[in-house]
């Protein structure tokens, strides 16, 4: 099988899927709908995986598999195939896309069993398998918007899928929107490096890029990367617009694994990478990307420690660790963001698809206060879940340990990096530890609050092997990018694979400067962190369950800004949203109803004025016609011999 | 001021000026009195002064073409002096009067 | 030269009178005989200026038998000295004076400042036999006119007689 | 002096002749037979013989570019178009008669007598070429007019319209003739070559004669209802029967202007001294065109809004008169105008034939709402007062755009934009007049039942035959155009 | 004859509609008829060169020849897409119109056909008096449309639709005019052809506004931008869309609306380009402001039917956008965004009648939970919608993206406003689609069972053409675009100098 044809599968194979259970959305079949879908993702991932065989045996140097179905958009010089890229980049993306997914679509069978429209559920999971797979093989930027697009309509839709609730299909509607006013950064950025390069192929881009970088006219690049940032930042849930993402948990949960957790929201991070080349040339647009991760990760995981939704608690912690990600797009280091990526793809998967198995356990119940004690009830998913847990909070040799370690090494020593980003970065670690912890504990530790009508039950086969294949990689997954200095230190020198696959593609920024006594004392100390935040959420939560009341109460209002999530969405709702609506309404009444129109009825009016002048004049009397006879001989005489 | 010379010596303007006046009395009438038979007596009057001035412009012109036109206004004058008097029959058989004032129904 | 002028102030100073009174005095029939003076007035004014068939015509016709139609309309009507003769409204009545004066007024200024015309000889060359020449006229190129206005006397004849046939006219059958 | 009569001159003028003969045909008749009324169709056909033979005769001597009676009258392409124009409107006019409650009583002879006497004094107008037989003409025209009027059985507005009319008729016929007499003593001769000839030099020098021009202009335009000569238009045309009203509003006016385009062929416009009176009549046709489709605004008779918008009208005609006057390009202000002439005629007389179909009692004033459930009781007619009304507005492709059309190129050419574009505001006005009645016929809810009686079907065919024109004419009205081009070619 | 044919075919159409002896026959032979007027303009797909920017398959003959008038019909890559939407259309309205119509069938089909002539004609001709004939002939049906079938305010919005339009267009009039004096004046002989107009040299002085072409400009402006409409002249448009029935407003916003722009391309542009070019930035403006403007004002819409309208008015905003972009992306994407509008607006407007049908309401208040009760509706609506928002592979997408590169590319300010419109796009769309499909049931959907109140296979049927076309164009666009890109070419590339050869 040749490539395209393998590009092709893959991309194909969900939109089948999508079509078969889109055409019988009424169909109440979960398993039938659920194989299909599964299936579908399944075959795409025998794609990946032998895309991935095929781009091996390539020689490093060229590892590129391309396809172009056909020309899309041919307008003047711009030329938009509707074509495809296999290189080191998009295979990780797709085997984390196809992996992850197929093992979600799994769970999903198990989890919306009961739902009224499985087959429209899994529908859309195939819809955004493909839009997703667009997106990150696209070889170029437009088609990149396609996919980028088409998961924000995937995700408007799955996260509306219980639509009745209105709160849901607001929740649904905001993602969309919010993901529109990045979207519309995107194009602008896409329409800036157009015209600046004249192309929005990667290749071409990448090729012509460093040119420019001679002249060393930078301008239009970081106006294009921060623009781009405005897209990313909305897809990746970034400061000033993640807020979309904790209400996003509307969704089902497998959802909330799927997209709000492994593939759709690192978007934004793929795409940096993915134009690393270009980003490199615009430091200043660099160092903003670095700190708005730095202060997304710090207040996403702020607000974490505050939450008692399950699935918010992940949320916000989604939000945290796409912070890091961006703080290591922002420092330079491409493969670390990537790399954080992808273990956080595995983690993350886990941990939502946990809760979903909890929240299934527990009869739709998401209150962690409601909670308590559950290991007993579901050792797997349990299980499974302390995998996750440790590898989010950093404790090695678990995968988040070598991702997060690598992010927070390069924010100190990069050259775009800082001290500052690195507190940060730790600070949020520690707040990660916190978070985590304190969800692990109220859920699954301590006594048992769980409402007695409310009988906890270990889920069906189908969803525990996700969690388990999850956490076999939670614990794996960061083998594969083991920094140097441990990697050093351990039997064989087991090198990081990772970065290395990734050098070819990304670009170079010049090495850290910092010692390998740095790099450890730094590692130890941010796991150190970790592990005291680790102990002292569960000192507050398990062992003194009454602290965490008296702290808050203690912070007083600090407290409760942070509860109430920095009042970012009520100033959004309340400075920008209502007041827009209330604006529109004014334009509506005052400029259209009441001045355009009224503008019009003026001219009627104006004649109908003139009008009853008319009629007034038109008295009926003979004798006053007369007279405006004469009165007419006479001005017109007057005026004519006058002059 | 006053050139005594020109008054005396009668002319054409004389006559156009007496014309204008018996023709501003006509004017007058229809545009000022309400009984509608004055009015048409009005309209006599006018047409009365028009032929005066014409007959004096054709002393003046030196050709019939004036006193053609004066023997067919008043032709006319009396045909119209008919139907004005018919129409006034009319009205005075419907409201027993001959004012103007009966026709403003149509107005407006 | 005195003796005309003196003859044409009289004159017009009558006609002035006469036409005046034709449309100040109340009573209807008094207007129709000061109208009646009037055109006997302009009958000579007529002659004056060498129109004597004209002048002829004025007094037969009209002065005959037009005022002769009003005044047995009047009588008809046995109208009474009217109460309000004038139509109402101070400032339109003072528009109406004053448009019909100032229309006179234009053609007096018209026809002063009309040098070449007021300048000429008054009275140049009229054919000695004005009425033939009149005749010969009405026969040749104003036949058609003449025609014209015959039709024009049947028309208004058949149509006065169908008027007063109307009903509500002086001669109608119900 | 010999006293000739030439036989060609009773040759070229028997049109008039004709219809005088077949109009004391019926009367005659009538008259033998005891006074009787005789079937009104016999009548009728009477007076579509006359008309057809006069017309035929028009026809013959059309391009002869004679005069006749030593010069008095003349016979060129401007008179015999307005001719025949003149004959169309009067037989459909006289159909209408027939067929209308308020004229076919048992005068209807003596209206046809009228009537036919009435068209010859328009002949005799649109012949003239001298100021005493345009006189003659206008007076002739002008009387029987008004008998007419009164003639209708309709009592109370019928005699109002007729005497205020015939009132302001005369005092409009003696500010005329005031003025004639001024081009008399000014000229000395009444000949009209002679005045314009003698015209640019006169207005030049002489005030008197500037007076008289300007009154026997007054005089047209009282006749043509231009402001504010107009005011008599709204309550005569709404007074009378509204054949006759159909008949005034075209026949009138096609004759009237068709003079006022002799006079404005004496390049008297383009003299110096008269061009404040050309700024005058140009502010005149503004506020006609304004007063016309404004007074039409808020009307709810229909005879009156269509009265308000034959001044309209007539402000347009006016837009064309004076570009054809201004000199320059005047061959196509002067066809602008003929072909308005033609084209408002066909329309106007339509419409009102619609109303008169409709008009059940003597006394009918229809008002908008009585339109309601036309377009449901009587497609037909509905659809052919549609197109006039959109002709009206000047709706491509019918004969009123291209009126529209004609005229503004006009005054596009002759640099008189401003003019075009009170034109163009007035017919945005105009619009909302015009679609009113089709608004009732089809849109409002239609009274159950009201148009249930048969329509008569004379009339009934001409209206539609009139729509049918209106469309065709649209459609190809190059050769309507050509024809009116040489109708005028000779006078200007 | 291809195009005369085309032009007149409807004509006689109605003529049968008319003579057809009963009326239960008026609704499948109109539709049979529009079918095979359909099938007649595709002929047009094997007699278009589509290699070339000439004009084609002309016909001439006179018409006033005093004034150079003619009988002048052609086709060129411009009016190519424009007519066939036009006959495209016309079916799915008359099967769309079903059972919307219930009175004066027959009238409404005539006036149905005859509207698809005179569109065809303002599509096709190529003499600026008979596209005049032709712009304002299409009044007339809808006019009627509106006012005979229309809603409770009908009478005050098809005043307010016929006056508004005819105000505009008689400036054009007079344009025109002044037009075919001038090319007296520069030929030698009159012609109120356009080709001649476009080899006129229009006197122009930059910084005076009362110039020949500056004035003439705006005219002709006037006229099209009241057609668009453009912003202050829009507010006839959401008074005539609520009150139009359901295919009066199909054809009002996909075909007539698009009057306007083609006027602009065909005339506008290439006739004027130093005062387009130079008051390229006010239209450009106003293109902004509709666009923003409209899609505020939707937003806060209770009326389904006017909201769709303002989004008219903000999508034609990024039509004139692109036009006064004056380079090949602008322009391609305006082209390609008239017929994107025409597909999803139209398709909007036949699913906002569809429900209407039902409930007989179009209060957003009143609905909700529509997506429960009408599945298929919904899904056709919700594809309708990510048409409308520009989701990319719908066709929605590459008119707007081309729309903003070029408008990037000719002003980076204006873009920037411009791209507001994809946002609020969203914004107004999908708060629609929340508050009609989701949440509980609301009161219009009272009490029918659920999904009872879903389309059937006739309205699907309808749909079906149009969901084809959306992904069509979007996925395909060159299929489209290679038809006019000569003529498209031809106009950005000459505009100064801009020329139309005859074929043949």
């Amino acid at each position: 099988m040749n490539h395209a044809l393998l590009i092709l599968t893959l991309l194909i194979a969900p939109l089948i899927g999508f079509l078969f259970n889109g055409l019988r959305f009424r169909s109440h079949n979960a398993y039938l709908a659920g194989a299909v879908a599964t299936g579908a993702s399944a075959i795409s991932f025998l794609c990946s995986v032998t895309l991935w065989t095929k781009l091996v045996s390539l020689p490093v140097e060229n590892r590129v598999l391309e396809t172009k179905f056909f020309e899309w958009i041919a307008v003047g010089t711009l030329k938009i195939p509707f074509g495809f890229v296999v290189d080191q980049i998009s295979i990780i993306m797709i085997l984390i896309i196809t992996g992850v997914g197929s093992l979600i679509h799994l769970f999903s069978i198990g989890y919306m069993s009961h739902d009224e429209r499985p087959s429209k559920f899994f529908a859309y999971l195939n819809l955004f398998l493909f839009n997703m797979l667009v997106l990150v093989l696209g070889d170029n930027m437009l088609m990149t918007f396609v996919g980028w697009e088409g998961v924000g309509l995937c995700s408007y839709l799955l996260i509306g899928f219980w639509f009745t609730d209105p709160a849901k299909a607001a929740a649904g509607m905001k993602a969309f929107v919010t993901n529109r006013i990045g979207d519309a950064g995107f194009l602008i950025g896409m329409f800036i490096l157009f015209f600046t390069f004249g192309t929005l192929d990667y290749s071409d881009l990448a090729a012509v890029v460093p040119k420019v970088a001679e002249l060393g006219w930078t301008g239009p690049v970081t106006m294009a990367c921060l623009f781009l940032f405005l897209g990313a930042a909305g897809k990746s849930a970034q400061i000033p617009l993640y807020v979309w993402l904790p209400d996003a948990m509307a969704g089902p949960t497998p959802v909330s694994a799927l997209i709000h957790a492994a593939t759709m929201v690192t978007a934004g991070v793929y795409l940096f990478v993915r134009l690393s080349a270009v980003l490199v040339l615009a430091p200043h647009a660099m160092e903003v990307i670095a700190w708005t991760g730095a202060l997304t990760a710090l207040m996403a995981a702020t607000i974490g420690i505050t939450q008692w939704d399950i699935k918010k608690i992940l949320a916000y912690s989604t939000v945290s660790q796409l912070g890091y990600m961006f703080m290591a797009v922002g420092v330079g280091a491409f493969p670390a963001a990537q790399f954080h990526l992808m273990t956080h793809a595995f983690f993350k998967a886990l941990m939502f698809l946990g809760s979903g198995s909890v929240i299934h356990a527990m009869h739709e119940e998401q209150d962690i206060r409601k909670m308590g004690g559950l290991k007993k009830y579901l050792p797997v998913t349990y299980i499974t879940f302390l995998m996750g847990w440790l590898a989010i909070i950093g404790i090695p040799p678990f995968a988040g340990f070598f991702s997060k370690d690598e992010i927070l090494w390069q924010a100190w020593s990069s050259p775009h990096g800082s001290k500052g980003l690195w507190a940060i970065g730790a600070i949020t670690a520690a707040c990660t530890a916190f978070y985590m912890t304190r969800l692990m504990a109220l859920t699954f530790w301590g006594k048992s609050r769980v409402s007695p009508d409310v009988h906890p039950h270990e889920s069906p086969p189908t969803m525990a092997i996700p969690l388990i294949v999850l956490g076999i990689l939670s614990v794996i997954g960061g083998w594969i990018g083991i920094p140097h200095v441990i990697g050093e230190v351990l039997p064989g020198h087991p090198p990081n694979i990772f970065a290395h696959w990734l050098e070819p593609v990304v670009a170079k920024v010049e090495a850290g400067h910092g010692s390998a006594v740095m790099e450890w004392s730094l590692m130890g100390f941010s796991v150190g962190l970790a592990g005291i935040f680790a102990w002292l959420a569960y000192d507050f939560y398990v062992r003194v369950p009454s602290r965490p009341k008296a702290v808050a109460a203690a912070l007083g209002p600090a407290y409760r800004l942070v509860e109430n999530k920095y009042f970012v969405d009520e100033f959004y709702f309340g400075k920008i949203i209502n007041p827009l609506v209330e604006a529109s309404k004014a334009i509506w009444l005052y400029i259209d109803v009441n001045f355009i129109d009224k503008a019009t009825y003026f001219a009627g009016d104006l004649v109908s004025g003139l009008a009853q002048l008319v009629k007034t004049i038109q008295n009926g009397k003979t004798q006053s016609y007369a007279l405006y006879m004469a009165l007419g001989v006479v001005i017109i005489m007057t005026v004519v011999l006058s002059s | 001021m006053l050139d005594t010379e020109a008054l005396m010596r009668i002319g054409l303007g004389h006559y156009i000026a007496l014309s204008g006046i018996i023709f501003s009395f006509g004017m007058i009438a229809v545009m000022m009195r309400k009984n509608v038979i004055v009015m048409l007596m009005g309209v006599e009057l006018m047409l009365n002064a028009v032929n005066l001035s014409f007959v004096a412009f054709a002393k003046e012109a030196g050709n019939l073409n004036g006193h053609i036109m004066v023997f067919f206004v008043m032709t006319i004058a009396a045909a119209e002096a008919g139907v004005g008097l018919a129409l006034a029959v009319a009205i005075y058989k419907k409201f027993h009067e001959v004012n103007i004032r009966f026709f403003e129904q149509l107005k407006g | 030269m005195m003796m005309e002028a003196i003859a044409f102030y009289m004159l017009a100073g009558f006609l002035i009178f006469f036409s005046y009174k034709v449309i100040s005095v109340p009573n209807p029939l008094h207007s129709a005989l000061y109208l009646v003076l009037t055109m006997l007035g302009l009958a000579s004014a007529f002659f004056n200026l060498g129109a004597q068939f004209i002048a002829g015509v004025q007094v037969i016709v009209y002065a005959g038998a037009v005022m002769v139609l009003f005044v047995m309309v009047l009588m008809l009507f046995d109208l009474k000295t009217e109460i309000r003769s004038f139509s109402r409204g101070l400032i339109s009545g003072a528009l109406k004076v004053m448009s019909a004066a100032l229309i006179a007024g234009l053609a007096l200024g018209g026809a002063r400042s009309s040098v070449t015309v007021l300048d000429a000889p008054a009275g140049a060359a009229v054919p000695g036999d004005v009425t033939r020449q009149l005749g010969i006229l009405l026969y040749t190129k104003y036949l058609f006119a003449f025609e014209i206005l015959g039709i024009l006397l049947l028309a208004v004849a058949v149509g006065v007689v169908a008027v007063s046939r109307m009903k509500g006219g002086t001669h109608a059958r119900h | 002096m010999e006293i000739q009569f030439k036989l060609v001159d009773f040759l070229l003028v028997s049109p008039a002749v004709a219809l005088f003969i077949f109009s004391c045909i019926p009367l005659l008749i009538k008259v033998l037979r005891g006074n009787v009324e005789q079937n009104s169709f016999a009548t009728l056909i009477w007076g579509y013989m006359g008309i057809i033979i006069a017309a035929g005769l028009t026809v013959a001597t059309m391009g002869s570019n004679r005069t006749a009676f030593e010069g008095a009258l003349v016979f060129d392409g401007l008179s015999g178009f307005t001719g025949l124009v003149l004959l169309f409107v009067a037989a459909v006019s006289l159909t209408f008669a027939r067929d209308s409650e308020s004229t076919n009583d048992k005068q209807f002879t003596e209206n046809m007598f009228l009537m036919l006497n009435c068209v010859v004094g328009m002949l005799t107008m649109a012949w003239a070429n001298d100021l005493i037989v345009v006189f003659v003409g206008l007076e002739l025209f002008s009387l029987c007019l008004y008998m007419m009027i009164a003639l209708s059985l309709e009592q109370r507005t019928s005699k109002e319209a007729a005497f205020k009319y015939f009132i302001l008729g005369s005092f409009a016929s003696a500010l005329m003739l005031y003025g004639i007499s001024f081009i008399y003593g000014t000229v000395g001769s009444t000949y009209l070559p002679d005045m314009i000839s003698a015209a640019p030099n006169l207005l030049a020098t002489n005030r008197l004669f500037l007076f008289g021009f300007v009154l026997l202009l007054v005089g047209v335009c009282f006749k043509v209802a231009i402001f504010p000569f107009h005011a008599w238009a709204p309550d005569v045309y709404q007074g009378s029967p509204t054949p006759l009203t159909s008949f005034m509003a075209t026949a009138v006016k096609a004759v009237s202007l068709a003079f006022f385009l002799r006079l404005v062929a004496s390049q008297a416009f383009s003299v110096e001294r008269f061009w404040p009176f050309v700024d005058v009549l140009q502010w005149l046709a503004v506020l006609t065109i304004l007063v016309g489709n404004v007074g039409a605004f808020r009307q709810k008779s229909l005879k009156r809004m269509m009265a308000y918008s034959s001044i309209a009208h007539s402000g347009y005609v006016l837009i064309g008169l004076i570009a054809a006057g201004i000199g320059g390009a005047s061959m196509l202000g002067a066809g602008g105008v003929m072909f308005y002439i033609f084209s408002y005629s066909i329309m106007t007389i339509g419409a009102f034939g619609v109303l008169h179909l409709l008009e059940t009692r003597a006394d009918s004033d229809l008002t908008f709402e009585d339109l309601r459930g036309l377009g449901r009781d009587k497609p037909w007619l509905a659809l052919a007062m549609t197109i006039l009304l959109l002709s009206l507005t000047g709706i491509p492709p019918t004969l009123g755009f291209w009126g529209k059309f004609f005229i503004f190129s006009a005054a596009v050419k002759q640099g008189l934009v401003w003019l075009a574009i009170w034109g163009v505001v007035g017919s945005i006005i105009s619009v909302y007049y015009y679609l009113r009645p089709i608004v009732a016929m089809y849109m409002e809810e239609p009274t159950a039942g009201r148009y249930t009686f048969e329509l008569r079907p004379l009339s009934y065919f001409a209206v539609l035959f009139l729509a049918l024109l209106t469309m065709a004419f649209g459609l190809a009205s190059e050769p309507v155009y050509q024809a009116v081009l040489a109708s005028v070619s000779k006078v200007f | 004859m291809l195009l005369t044919t085309l032009i007149f075919l409807p004509v006689v159409f109605a003529l049968v509609v008319a003579a057809l002896p009963e009326e239960k026959w008026v609704r499948p032979v109109s539709f049979v008829l529009s079918l095979g007027h359909f099938a007649a303009t595709c002929l047009l797909f094997w007699r278009f060169n589509p290699a070339s920017s000439a004009l084609q398959l002309v016909e001439k003959h006179a018409w006033v020849p005093t004034f150079g008038v003619n009988y002048f019909v052609g086709i060129d890559g411009i009016s190519f897409w424009l007519v066939i939407l036009s006959a495209f259309l016309t079916p799915l309205a008359v099967l769309g119109s079903w059972t919307a119509i219930e009175k004066k069938v027959r009238a409404f089909h005539i006036c149905l056909f005859l509207l698809l002539s005179a569109t065809m004609g303002t599509f096709l001709a190529v003499d600026a008096i008979l596209f005049y004939a032709f712009f304002e002939a299409s009044l007339i049906p809808m006019y009627l449309m509106i006012g005979v079938w229309g809603g409770s305010r009908r009478l005050y919005a098809t005043m307010k639709f016929f006056i508004y339009t005819m105000a505009g267009s008689l400036f054009m009039l007079l344009a025109i005019i002044a037009l075919i004096f001038m090319t007296q004046e520069q030929m030698g002989q009159m012609s109120a052809s356009v080709l001649d107009f476009y080899n006129l040299d229009v006197p122009f002085v930059a910084g005076d506004f009362l110039n020949t072409q500056t004035l003439l400009f705006f005219a002709f402006s006037l006229a099209f931008a009241i057609k668009v409409p453009m912003f202050p002249v829009h507010t006839w448009l959401p008074d005539a869309h609520v009150e139009a029935p359901t295919p009066g407003s199909v054809i009002l916003a996909a075909v007539m609306l698009k009057m306007g722009t083609y006027g602009f391309m065909r005339f506008v542009l290439p006739i004027f380009p130093e005062a387009s070019e130079y008051f390229a930035w006010f239209f450009m403006l106003l293109g902004v402001v509709g666009i923003v403007y409209g899609a505020l004002v939707a937003m806060v819409q209770p009326d389904i039917k006017k909201l769709v309208a303002y989004s008219s008015v903000s999508h034609m905003g990024y039509v004139m956008l692109g036009l006064f972009a004056m380079n090949l992306y602008g322009t391609t994407g305006g082209y390609y965004q008239m017929l994107n509008h025409g597909i999803s607006t139209g398709a909007l407007f036949l699913l906002v009648g569809m429900i209407y049908e039902r409930t007989h309401t179009r209060q957003i208040s009143e609905y909700g939970g529509l997506a429960k009760a009408a599945p298929i509706y919904t899904i056709a609506f919700l594809i309708v919608t990510f048409s409308s928002i520009a989701v990319p592979l719908t066709n929605g997408f590459i008119g707007e993206f081309l729309i903003l590169l070029g408008t990037f590319e000719a002003n980076r300010w204006f873009a920037g406003v411009a791209v507001l419109g994809v946002i609020l796009g969203a914004v107004y769309m999908l708060w629609a689609v929340k508050r009609i499909f989701f949440g509980p049931r609301g009161k219009a959907l009272g009490h029918y069972e659920e999904e009872s109140l879903d389309i059937n296979g006739r309205e699907i049927a309808v749909l079906i053409p149009l969901v084809i076309l959306i992904f069509w164009m979007g996925l395909f666009p060159s299929d489209f675009l290679n038809w006019s890109k000569a003529s498209l070419d031809n106009l950005v590339q000459n505009r100064t100098h801009y020329e139309l050869k005859l074929e043949e």
